[in-house]
């Protein structure tokens, strides 16, 4: 989709704002969120590109005043609740719970869970090799195209020309993974850009740019 | 604007707390894991992976060559999650390499560990692809105009690490004192590593 | 600039809303608020560029969450605090003052002020006819740039290909205008682009965009 | 998200007076004029300017032409400011104009007023210019596939107004019956003006 979260380009947000010896975490809950989040994921309770649209799918204006682990926690509750594991009802009873009688302890553990790798950020299945479209060195274009789902292609890339600079081979498909819709692995391309193409005359000299794409983002042009 | 606000934490630290709460109960998850979870990011997981990775590739021309060529195999090396996609782009006096995410905030935690918070932030997620060397600038790294500025915007399960390049005198230093010279933000591609103090440089 | 302000196509923001039988204000201060500013632009205070551009410039965030007419009194105290008319502390002084004496009137009438024709939104002056480099039926391509200041040439166009289909002749030049270079007056024309051309295939059936640019925004291109 | 908060007005309320205080002080505003304008646009201007601009169009073929050749001159001749760069356009059966501005919120005030919030309002805004026809059927306007749907997106000072279709059944009407049926939404081009009532097309 088309949203704030797409910030490639964008004017307006200041200078970058640096913290001297910033701490892992900020408070106790945002470690909680990310735990909560990787667990989530690593027990197939939801994939990532599932959490990334769910953040994506924040309102507007909710997004750009949220730290970055309140829309972590945005997207777990979001998911988890889309997948029926849990209520909004539930959730916010045991939030005024815990506000009204802040002494209430977590519940014991109750059931054995296993323990899957979790530190990492790996796709979910690997895929097997596909036939690629293209080949490194190959002159592309990225479509112009505004899917309303989850897209990993920002608008500062559409219709503009590359190179296919790596192949990586296949990959699950964002756009549909994050919707249910399936994996569907498709070649993934790290793709080379010049700066001038991206930002014409307001390009900084001597810029290149590199993202990976999917096959199904590409078309292949005259070189 | 996406700040920390310690006024907002107590309702979200309650709603963290409520949410934890039903997962435990509906046996979803366990504090356990939880708990253990974060103790594996605040004490294993970190930029110091990153800089043993550097700095081995700084000395063995062979893991340097390994490493370019698939990053994730070679950190495996090391002992570190070799499964993670992890392409490693090399700086030179000709070419600067820096890694961003517009869309989220992808970022080599195998190598890196938990990014900071600018990382994540509106402004450099924003900016890295657009000005990049006005960004670099704001880091205090003024490249020659003859330098490429090489971006790469982090879009999918791929990681990207730089590998800075080596200062001048370190010749005689050890992979482990090399190690401790190199910092996250070189190896985020917004920092140079720097020479150590100025008498080492003379008797490099 | 390539602000948040820059909405054309983008995803997120929800349906429609109507108000039935909406009020011409839903506040007192809302009509304040464009009352000073109509007045203050009148007496030349500021100038619509800089209106605009004063809202353009705020933090994303507070653009989002702000209601319109909280943007109008953002952009005229922004200007007005700009040009040295007022200060920021005489404003939340005189603020904090209203507060805390709320039974404070306003001052009486002190200057006598000339009547200016205010109830318009006409350009600041006429301009002198100027040689238009291009010609109804001129296909043209809107440059693909990136400005930090003001512009009136929104990304949804920009790198695309259309076709000029009015002479509107000399029009102030909004982007130095908003900051105070100079008027500049260009031919401003109407540019057709084609529905395809600028959303590709997630174009819906039979659109086409009519937008006004300024002749520097365009080039000529082959037809 | 950007609706009207009744709980954030005291604080706008108070800083809009601290404003005009601070201005009426220093002499660079007075309240009488601010009350006058606000009578102007509260009482004077509005879309039945438009709504007479239309149906002198439909009645007064040489008007029409006029107004789709010079809009502000045209209106000039109904004493409205034909100062204003108008550009009027004109619906057919098979083509369908409506305005927006993505940019602010640029709006033909001479002839239709003040615009309403929807217009204002970032959903209009954004979506307007990449899905059109689904705007439409959210204001009930559902178009064949054939009709081409023109959107014009307000970026200058030239403002635009949409001549709507006149309805069939209206054939006896005068213009100042006709001008009672066209609304506001009609002028912006998210709707048609509706026949008058069955037995009035079936009269007519």
């Amino acid at each position: 989709m088309n949203g704030v979260h797409d910030m490639g380009g964008t004017h307006g947000f200041g200078p970058v704002q640096r913290e001297e010896n910033e701490p892992t975490f900020h408070a106790d809950w945002e470690a909680r969120v990310l735990a909560m989040n990787r667990l989530s994921r690593a027990h197939g309770y939801f994939n990532i590109d599932e959490f990334r649209f769910g953040i994506e799918s924040m309102q507007p204006a909710h997004y750009l005043r949220s730290t970055y682990y309140e829309r972590w926690l945005a997207t777990v509750e979001y998911n988890l609740i889309e997948k029926g594991l849990l209520t909004s009802d539930e959730l916010d009873a045991r939030t005024e719970l815990l506000r009204s009688q802040p002494e209430t302890g977590l519940p014991q553990h109750i059931s054995a869970e296993p323990a899957p790798q979790i530190a990492r950020d790996t796709p979910e299945t690997p895929a097997a090799p596909l036939q690629p479209r293209f080949a490194v060195g190959d002159p592309v274009l990225a479509r112009n195209v505004h899917p309303t789902g989850h897209t990993r292609m920002p608008r500062y890339i559409r219709g503009k020309r590359g190179v296919i600079h790596l192949l990586h081979g296949p990959a699950i498909f964002p756009d549909t993974n994050a919707l249910g819709l399936g994996e569907n692995p498709q070649n993934l391309y790290n793709v080379r850009f010049d700066g001038r193409e991206l930002w014409g005359d307001s390009a900084e000299p001597g810029q290149v740019l590199y993202i990976d794409l999917w096959e199904s983002y590409l078309e292949p042009v005259q070189s | 604007m996406n700040k920390y606000d310690p006024e907002q934490e107590p309702y979200v630290a309650l709603r963290t707390k409520a949410l934890e709460s039903l997962l435990v109960e509906k046996g979803l998850l366990s504090s356990e894991a939880i708990d253990e979870l974060i103790s594996e990011f605040e004490q294993d997981i970190g930029p110091l992976n990153g800089a043993r990775v550097v700095a081995r590739a700084w000395t063995d021309p062979g893991f340097k060559q390994r490493l370019l060529q698939d990053g994730g195999t070679a950190i495996a090396e090391l002992g570190l999650p070799g499964d993670t996609p992890l392409v490693v782009i090399e700086n030179t006096p000709a070419d600067h390499n820096m890694v961003v995410c517009t869309l989220c905030s992808c970022y080599p935690w195998a190598v890196l560990g938990l990014p900071p918070t600018w990382y994540k932030d509106f402004a450099y997620r924003s900016r890295a692809v657009i000005e990049p060397r006005a960004v670099l600038r704001e880091f205090g790294l003024e490249l020659d105009d003859e330098v490429t500025v090489h971006v790469w915007d982090s879009s999918s399960e791929q990681r990207y690490m730089v590998l800075p390049e080596r200062p001048a005198g370190t010749d005689g230093m050890t992979e482990e004192e090399l190690a401790r010279l190199v910092t996250r933000d070189a190896m985020i591609g917004v920092a140079t590593v720097n020479s150590p103090a100025a008498e080492g440089v003379a008797a490099g």
